[in-house]
């Protein structure tokens, strides 16, 4: 019964928005903020990715929050899971094949992760991807021996920090009579590495932040015990 | 420092006091002396009582949300600002003898008592002072809560229906302050003036609209049919002296509070030019029907009961409709009975709850079926309870008569016979019950328990005695009480009564009490003579009677006292229908089913699937827009 | 009026209507006797009975209240009377009025009921149930006639009304002005006077049951000065209210003689009614003819 | 004015450090959390009396709207600002095993309290909204029970689908505009949003948003929610977090979508969740469910009455939310040892008599009994109903009215049983000592605003004026004109 | 109005329509998270294309030469950071699944309810709600006038 009316309804909202999006007019309005941004970035950030101008530079404290957000998530996550019982039972090692890949994969993963965090103002990519790809540097050799853990305080040290520096750099700025999260150090040269100012520094953070918050909860929902 | 300030002032204090002093026996002789220095200073203001001042404003005023806010008194105030001090005083002593023992040696707190007595007071004062509508509703909701905590303080029963009346009563004062509201929206204000000033120019739609809610409103304190089911058992088990209190004054705030909306404010004409359906039906009629209704269905409700208490408590729902059937009268003589009724209805309900209470406090019991005889053992208290029932049934000589006397005057001169047949319905019906009262607790057969019973502590007599004494005094002499009545018609703009001494002076009829009165005792004393010129009477034993040749004796009860009135009850019984309580059970289901409903939906299995709903719904809203 | 006058009227008052009131005992019981084919008794046979009453030797009395309901339900009536114009005498009529009137007239019932009550006799108690139940029943057409005329008049004052109709003469007496009033009234007069088929609370046949069961002596004897009474009130209310009162005592005597002969023409003529059969006739004819007689003096 | 960011940064920075700190100090974690909220309170606090009838706006990062985001702070952001974090540390979370973690979750709620009452941008706003759903569905879960799973699972579909529908308000929002910031989107709403499509941004955005201020139908999660949550987490969710939700909405109302098609709708759902709710918890048997079901009838009053429009339907609205904001959050605590069967509470006065009197004068608050706070807030909603002179806002009051009846009905049922003199069943056991202070401290509260409502009224209604006050806004941000 | 736009803004609100039906068509839990996912894509995708422009190229300088029409990079930061928040959000939301299979053995929504209600229902010490447990308003009222 509920279903039925659960798809009429569905019904419904498809007909309405139909509607709503035949009234819509596309692409008439200049996205005058993304315009201006396009046109001011380079000077006012320097950031030659205007999107990690966005990210870092105008919205930067969008992006402290999806930090938090984040965060709490692995928090929130840690205290549903709970503590795994030590007698639990584990899963086996995998296959020489897949340990030998894995300790072959892992400095790789690194390098390509790091490279990508500290390039995130200049090409596609940044913090997040980065970030991700640490994170699974760290996981892969997890996924090929389950017996092995991750060591939380070193975890839960690199985000607790790393989100620290995330706001102290932004608290500096305070403290130096601009406004919060302000972009300091100067702009460089646009399009050189060193360039930016502190954007690529607060890469750096998001970057750890994200790889140790993913790590942290893929290992805890590897570790919790097994529903079967 | 106004006097009504001082007034306020000490009966807050008398709050505190009590308060602080605690649980403790001494705790109600300083609330009495309280009391008593509260009268004095309302007897300070009796200027008011005379008509020789307008009014006295307090000097606290406040400004809330743009929304003056301020108390005064005026006659009308002042009338039943005396009944209520002179009320709680008397209950008070009342409370402070043995009684007051008796209550904490049975774990009751005096403290709690006291305070909850004090609260009324003060509330009630509160309530009488208001100068405007706001203070009003502030007011009346003071003395909902007060009079909800010493129902409270009394048996379960009682707590239930105080609970019940919590119900109502806060429905009640929600109509009202949507009565408020929307005479707020008319008039720009809540002034008095500009609520009078803005009355004719209602539209009678909504004039109609606010004259229901205050009546729903307020009626809920006068237990107008029919919002009248929680108050008789309610201020039945609330304690002694409590319901003697409750029983004089409580109910008569909403009488208090639509005299000064409807009279005062709207004016009964306006009522009476608000027609409904059929043109010769006004406002004015239905709410005299409704009074009259009151009147009917709680005075045969009390003539049912065999709890001496309940009973007492039914007929004061009853008599309430005598007060608004008065004063929607309108004209002099009936407002002035309507008013007046107030005064006398106090005095002789505080008197028959005290000896109620008397009676209970010396046998244990208030059950009219376990009593009996007591005349010989507590004449005192019989004498009381004499005074008090002819009061109730409003025969000469006892106050109570002229009030309705002034009452039937006016609608006779009104001519509207139905209402007064309505009336002497009731009052006939107040005589059977009353009489059933006090055969059932004083006269027939005194049971072996009751035997060594004694008199009433001095403590109990002694309210009683003078409440007994008012009682009579101002039926010989009306023209006391109705001086203050005078001045409080001219409070409200009514007509004011012309009367003197004895009563009301009228080519077409008028009442002289001191004439009747003295007649009435010289007949009396003329029975005696004739009575006592015959031969000596000897005195036997109260079982030492004829039976039908049956040997009768103590241990074999044959008190007639259950079904007291068979041949009335084989008749009419079946009336009692206990169609309110349908009605209270019915809309209960419907609040019970609704709510079922209600918890339904917020269980639902998928919550999203509302979320979708509210999406498509305001969507649609929107498109089709 | 000088107060010394009033006082004399105020004394006359009640003793005329004593021995108005004897003489209507004995034609009730005339007339009982001729509709029984019987003699009946002598002409002073009222009073001897009242003498003999009071000066019994055994006199039970169970207290003072039973003493003192007999003093009320006397002394009720005999201020009732002062309330109640008759010819060259006004009372109290302008002081009282017809309603001070019908509610001073039910002080005597209330005193009779006390003092039953405290007999402790369970028969009395339920004789005391019984008339006030039929109280109930005839007061509302009763009250309903007072009201109607009270209303034509336009006052309460019983001298009043008896003026206002003396002036039209016969044309304007009440009942020419308000028949169905003036019939229902008559009818409620059964009941007030408690005579058959409205007598089931009296019980005279058995007199185990009823108000007078633990009457004796001078007690009786206060119930039968009430009753004199109490004929007397009705049968002069009814005159005032309906025949135009009384200018002479002349024409007076006979107006409310009748009056009282008519309920008593009826009464042995009648079984009784139990009590609720009594409410249920009182409560629809006399009520309804009431009514209609309202219906027509409001319109 | 810089130190408005602080409200948020500084529980932030501290959240993160928290399990660092603990590493080192057990102690100094335990007391920093609390010892944070303090300094935030003070510095908003600091902050208001600067503040007066101006309104300041941070530019974060230094760029200028509407390219950066601003934080927009008059008396009312503020307010609710510093309410956050006062009811967050009124309401700190009990010890328990998982102290660290909902230690730091309770800052981090704190955090993203103050900057959802402070943010000045569309999207922001939503990140912050995100953000207090994950906080609140981390602490509801701490109670660590299958039922509190349960509930947490189901409110975070329903919160996550409000969300989405949400980010897709702001989407066409976006499209019909092109930016972000309220300020200019106030600029730009007559010619841009007043169509079709702004409505409906509205109307997703109304119900997204709503899911969390209760707004009828999308609150099924609220009893079940309010069941089985710690009781503190259930008092800061009703009483602050649901405001904050409503708080967005009123802005998006006076800023942006002042159309009076979207007051309508706002006033319809709001009766119906006073209908709903009042009704509901009429029948409701257990103590939790009963404040649950009366507050989606409390927060019914207030969309109803922010749907008033012009200065009065804010001031009303926000007394009544005022006033709840103060009520719920005492009534939570008490249900801290009151919590289960209404039929238990027989009797509890005897062990708790300052509850059972607390208890009393909330409920009598809640209710609108004079001269309590309460009543007054109802009574200028009332009024202002009733001057629309609209069938439907008179409906409305009818509504309110009779809610609160049935309210006065139940609430008093249960005060009543509380000194019922039953022998046969143990009274539960007396409150813990914290819970009653801080909901004494609250009554407290409520009584001094009885005493003091005259200032208290002024003072509210000023913030009201600011709060509608749209040019103050706009001016105050001073978006720069594009192209 | 290219084609293109037609069908990205079709699959922007199909995606919403496919995840709305998921949620409230589905009864299993994990089914339901990932509808709530596929609905949060489809948002995501609108968001994306409020100011999408055919042929815009990425907003990155590269090596010093400015494009002549570059996409709109508020979006993109928008949709990165919603994306983030959104992986939050599912973690959460499969941890909680994982307990709940664990404390009920089951996923399905209708039984996952039922269990709820009476894990409430005990701890409170009521009763599942019925018809028949009336407050005690409503017994007493049927009580007097039974009686």
């Amino acid at each position: 019964m509920q279903r039925l009316s659960s798809a009429l309804f569905l019904l419904g909202l498809g007909l309405l928005i139909a509607a709503i999006f035949r009234g819509m007019e596309f692409g008439t309005v200049a996205p005058i903020v993304g315009q201006a941004i396009n046109s001011a970035a380079a000077e006012q950030v320097g950031a030659a990715n205007f999107v990690t101008a966005v990210v870092l530079g105008y919205r930067g404290f969008d992006t402290l929050l999806e930090l938090t957000i984040l965060f709490t998530a692995a928090t929130a996550g840690g205290m549903v899971l709970g503590k795994r019982s030590p007698t639990a039972k584990r899963d086996p090692d995998a296959g020489f094949i897949l340990q030998a890949g894995a300790d072959l994969l892992f400095p790789l993963l690194v390098i390509v992760g790091l490279y990508i965090i500290l390039h995130g103002h200049l090409t596609p990519g940044g913090g997040f991807q980065g970030g991700v790809i640490l994170a699974s540097a760290f996981f892969v050799p997890i996924l090929a021996r389950p017996g092995t853990r991750m060591s939380h305080t070193a975890v839960s040290t690199i985000e607790g920090l790393a989100g620290a520096s995330f706001i102290f750099i932004g608290l500096l700025a305070m403290f130096g009579g601009e406004a919060f999260l302000t972009p300091l150090m100067g702009q460089g040269e646009l399009g050189a590495l060193l360039s930016a100012g502190s954007l690529p520094v607060l890469y750096l953070a998001v970057g750890l932040k994200v790889g140790s918050e993913l790590a942290g909860l893929l290992a805890q929902l590897s570790e919790s015990e097994a529903v079967d | 420092m106004t006097p009504l300030d001082q007034l306020l002032a000490l009966s807050a204090l008398t709050v505190v006091a009590v308060w602080l002093i605690g649980n403790r026996q001494v705790t109600g002789w300083n609330a009495t002396i309280l009391y008593a220095a509260q009268g004095v200073l309302l007897m300070m203001m009796s200027d008011l009582g005379y008509g020789e001042v307008q009014s006295i404003a307090s000097s606290l005023t406040f400004k809330v949300l743009g929304h003056g806010l301020h108390w005064r008194f005026d006659g009308l105030s002042w009338f039943f600002a005396l009944i209520t001090i002179g009320a709680a005083f008397l209950a008070s002593w009342f409370a402070s003898g043995e009684w007051g023992q008796r209550y904490r040696a049975a774990g009751g707190s005096l403290r709690l008592f006291h305070v909850a007595l004090a609260l009324n007071v003060f509330s009630m004062l509160v309530l009488l002072a208001s100068g405007d509508l706001l203070s009003l509703f502030i007011g009346w909701e003071l003395v909902s809560w007060a009079s909800f905590l010493i129902m409270a303080l009394g048996s379960a029963t009682a707590t239930r229906y105080a609970m019940r009346y919590v119900t109502y009563a806060f429905a009640g004062a929600m109509a009202v302050l949507m009565a408020l509201v929307m005479v707020y929206t008319r008039s720009g204000s809540f002034e008095f003036q500009d609520f009078r000033d803005a009355v004719p120019a209602m539209s009678s739609g909504s004039l109609w609209m606010i004259v229901i809610l205050f009546v729903a409103g307020f009626g809920v304190k006068m237990a107008l049919i029919p919002f009248h089911l929680w108050q008789a058992k309610a201020y039945a088990e609330t304690p002694g002296p409590g319901a003697a209190f409750l029983g004089a004054i409580s109910s008569r705030m909403g009488l208090f509070a639509l005299v000064v909306v409807l009279v005062q404010l709207v004016g009964v004409e306006r009522l009476a030019d608000l027609q409904l359906v059929f043109p010769f039906f006004s406002a004015r009629d239905l709410l005299s029907w409704l009074a009259v209704l009151t009147l009917i269905f709680a005075t045969f409700t009390a003539l049912r009961q065999h709890d001496a208490r309940r009973l007492l408590a039914w007929h004061g729902i009853g008599q309430g409709g005598y007060m608004l059937l008065g004063v929607l009268i309108a004209d002099d003589l009936g407002s002035a009975g309507g008013l007046m009724h107030v005064f006398n209805h106090a005095t002789y309900q505080a008197v028959l709850f005290m000896t109620v209470t008397a009676v209970i406090h010396r046998t244990g019991t208030s059950d009219l079926n376990k009593l009996g005889g007591l005349v010989t053992r507590m004449p005192l208290s019989f004498v009381a309870m004499l005074i008090g029932i002819i009061g109730l049934a409003g025969l000469p000589p006892m106050n109570g008569f002229v009030s309705k006397w002034l009452l039937y005057r006016a609608l006779i001169i009104d001519g509207s016979p139905l209402l007064f047949l309505g009336s002497v319905v009731g009052t006939l019906g107040t005589i059977l019950s009353v009489y059933k009262l006090i055969h059932n607790t004083f006269l027939g057969q005194l049971r072996l328990e009751h035997v060594e019973v004694e008199e009433a502590p001095s403590s109990m007599i002694w309210p009683m005695m003078i409440l007994s004494t008012i009682v009579f005094v101002t039926g010989y002499f009306p023209g006391l009480v109705l001086d203050w009545v005078a001045s409080a018609q001219a409070a409200v703009g009514l007509p004011v009564l012309a009367h003197n001494l004895g009563g009301v002076p009228s080519h077409k009829g008028g009442l002289d009490m001191i004439w009747v009165v003295s007649v009435l005792l010289a007949g009396f004393g003329i029975g005696a003579l004739v009575f006592f010129s015959g031969g000596r009477s000897k005195r036997v034993h109260q079982l030492d009677n004829y039976a039908g040749g049956h040997f009768l004796t103590a241990e074999t009860r044959y008190q007639y006292s259950d079904n007291f009135y068979p041949g009335l009850m084989h008749l009419i019984g079946p009336w009692y229908r206990k169609s309110f309580r349908w009605l209270e059970r019915g809309f209960v289901s419907t609040v019970d089913t609704l709510s079922q409903a209600m918890q339904g939906f917020y269980r639902v299995v998928h919550p999203s699937f509302y979320l979708l709903v509210a999406v498509v719904s305001a969507l649609t809203w929107v498109v089709a827009r | 009026m000088s107060p010394g006058e009033l006082i004399i009227e105020l004394f006359l008052m009640p003793l005329v209507a004593f021995v108005v009131g004897l003489g209507m005992v004995l034609m009730y019981r005339r007339i009982g006797a001729r509709i029984q084919r019987r003699v009946g008794p002598p002409f002073f046979q009222p009073i001897y009975d009242i003498i003999k009453l009071y000066g019994k030797h055994t006199q039970i009395s169970h207290g003072l209240i039973h003493e003192i309901g007999i003093i009320m339900a006397v002394g009720g009536y005999v201020a009732a009377e002062t309330l109640l114009p008759v010819p060259g005498m006004s009372g109290l009529a302008d002081k009282g009025g017809v309603v001070t009137l019908a509610y001073v007239m039910m002080i005597p019932s209330l005193g009779l009921a006390l003092g039953v009550g405290q007999c402790a006799n369970p028969n009395g108690s339920i004789g005391i149930s019984r008339a006030l139940t039929a109280m109930l029943a005839y007061d509302i057409p009763f009250i309903l006639v007072i009201f109607g005329a009270a209303y034509v008049y336009g006052t309460t004052n019983l001298a009043d009304i008896i003026a206002i109709q003396q002036q039209q003469g016969p044309g304007g007496w009440g009942i020419v002005q308000m028949p169905l009033l003036a019939l229902a009234a008559l009818l409620s007069l059964q009941g007030i006077m408690g005579k058959q088929p409205f007598e089931i609370y009296i019980a005279p046949a058995e007199i185990a049951t009823g108000p007078m069961v633990e009457m004796s002596g001078k007690f009786m004897g206060g119930l039968f000065v009430m009753q004199c009474f109490q004929l007397y009130t009705v049968g002069v209310l009814y005159t005032t209210l309906f025949l135009g009162g009384g200018e002479y005592w002349l024409t007076f005597l006979p107006k409310i003689f009748s009056v009282v002969a008519i309920p008593m023409m009826i009464a042995f003529v009648f079984p009784r009614y139990r009590t609720e059969d009594v409410i249920r006739l009182l409560w629809k004819w006399p009520v309804l003819i009431a009514l209609t007689g309202l219906a027509v003096v409001l319109r | 004015m810089n130190q408005l960011a602080l409200l948020v940064a500084l529980p932030l920075i501290t959240a993160f450090l928290l399990p660092v700190v603990n590493r080192v100090s057990t102690l100094a974690a335990r007391w920093l959390g609390p010892l944070v909220l303090l300094v935030t309170s003070a510095i908003g606090i600091s902050l208001w009396s600067q503040l007066g009838d101006s309104a300041v706006a941070v530019e974060l990062g230094g760029f200028r709207p509407p390219l950066g985001i601003t934080l927009y702070a008059d008396r009312l952001a503020l307010l609710f600002a510093l309410a956050t974090s006062i009811g967050t540390l009124l309401l700190w979370p009990s010890r328990g095993e998982e102290w660290l973690r909902q230690s730091t979750l309770a800052l981090i709620l704190a955090a993203s309290g103050s900057g959802l009452a402070l943010s000045g941008d569309l999207f922001n706003i939503y990140v912050f909204y995100e953000l207090v759903a994950v906080v609140s569905y981390g602490l509801i879960a701490a109670r660590s029970s299958a039922g509190s799973f349960a509930a947490t699972v189901r409110y975070l579909i329903v919160s996550s689908f409000g969300a989405a529908l949400a980010l897709t308000g702001i989407a066409l929002v976006y499209q019909a505009t092109g930016t972000l910031n309220l300020a200019q989107l106030s600029q730009l709403a007559p010619t841009h949003l007043n169509n079709l499509q702004g409505l409906a941004a509205f109307v997703l955005m109304l119900i997204g948003f709503g899911v969390k201020a209760e707004l009828f139908p999308v609150n099924t999660w609220v009893p079940e929610v309010y069941a089985t949550a710690p009781t503190r987490v259930s008092g800061l969710l009703a009483g602050v977090v649901s405001k904050l939700a409503l708080l967005i909405i009123v802005r998006l109302l006076v800023l942006v979508f002042n159309q009076p098609e979207a007051l309508t709708v706002m006033l319809v759902l709001g009766m119906l969740g006073v209908v709903t709710g009042e009704l509901a918890a009429w029948r409701a048997r257990d103590f939790n469910r009963m404040i649950a079901y009366s507050s989606i009838g409390q927060l019914g009053i207030m969309f109803i009455a922010f749907s008033i429009p012009g200065q009065a339907g804010v001031f009303a609205g926000l007394a009544v939310a005022l006033h709840h904001l103060v009520v719920k959050p005492a009534m939570f605590l008490l249900a801290g040892r009151w919590q289960g069967s209404l039929d238990r509470l027989a009797g509890a006065a005897r062990t708790s008599p300052l509850g059972a009197v607390l208890f009393i004068l909330l409920a009598l608050s809640l209710i609108g009994v004079p001269p309590l706070p309460g009543f007054w807030a109802k009574l200028l909603v009332m009024v202002n109903l009733m001057a629309q002179e609209n069938t439907l806002y008179s409906v409305g009051a009818w509504v309110i009215m009779g809610g609160a009846a049935l309210e006065a009905n139940y609430l008093f049922r249960v005060a009543s049983s509380f000194y019922h003199r039953s022998e046969q069943q143990t009274p539960p056991v007396a409150h813990r000592t914290r819970d009653l202070a801080t909901a004494s401290l609250l009554g407290a509260g409520l009584v001094a605003g009885a005493v003091l409502i005259m200032p208290l009224a002024d003072e509210i209604e000023g913030v009201a004026s600011q709060a509608a006050n749209r040019d103050q806004y706009v001016q105050t941000v001073n978006p720069e004109a594009l192209p | 109005m290219p084609d293109t736009g037609l069908l990205l803004y079709g699959g922007a609100f199909g995606l919403i329509l496919i995840g709305i039906a998921g949620i409230v068509l589905s009864a299993h839990l994990v089914r339901i998270i990932f509808a709530v996912a596929l609905l949060e894509a489809g948002a995501n995708l609108l968001l994306l294309l409020a100011t999408w422009h055919q042929g815009a190229a990425a907003p990155i300088i590269v090596a010093g030469r400015v494009p002549d029409l570059m996409a709109d990079p508020v979006p993109q930061a928008l949709v990165l950071t919603a994306i983030v928040i959104g992986v939050g959000i599912l973690a959460l939301a499969l941890s909680l699944a994982l307990r709940v299979q664990r404390a009920y053995g089951t996923l399905d929504m209708h039984e996952v309810r039922r269990h709820m209600e009476q894990d409430i229902a005990d701890e409170a010490g009521i009763d599942m709600p019925s018809s028949s447990h009336a407050p005690a308003a409503v017994q007493t009222a049927r009580q007097e006038s039974g009686a």
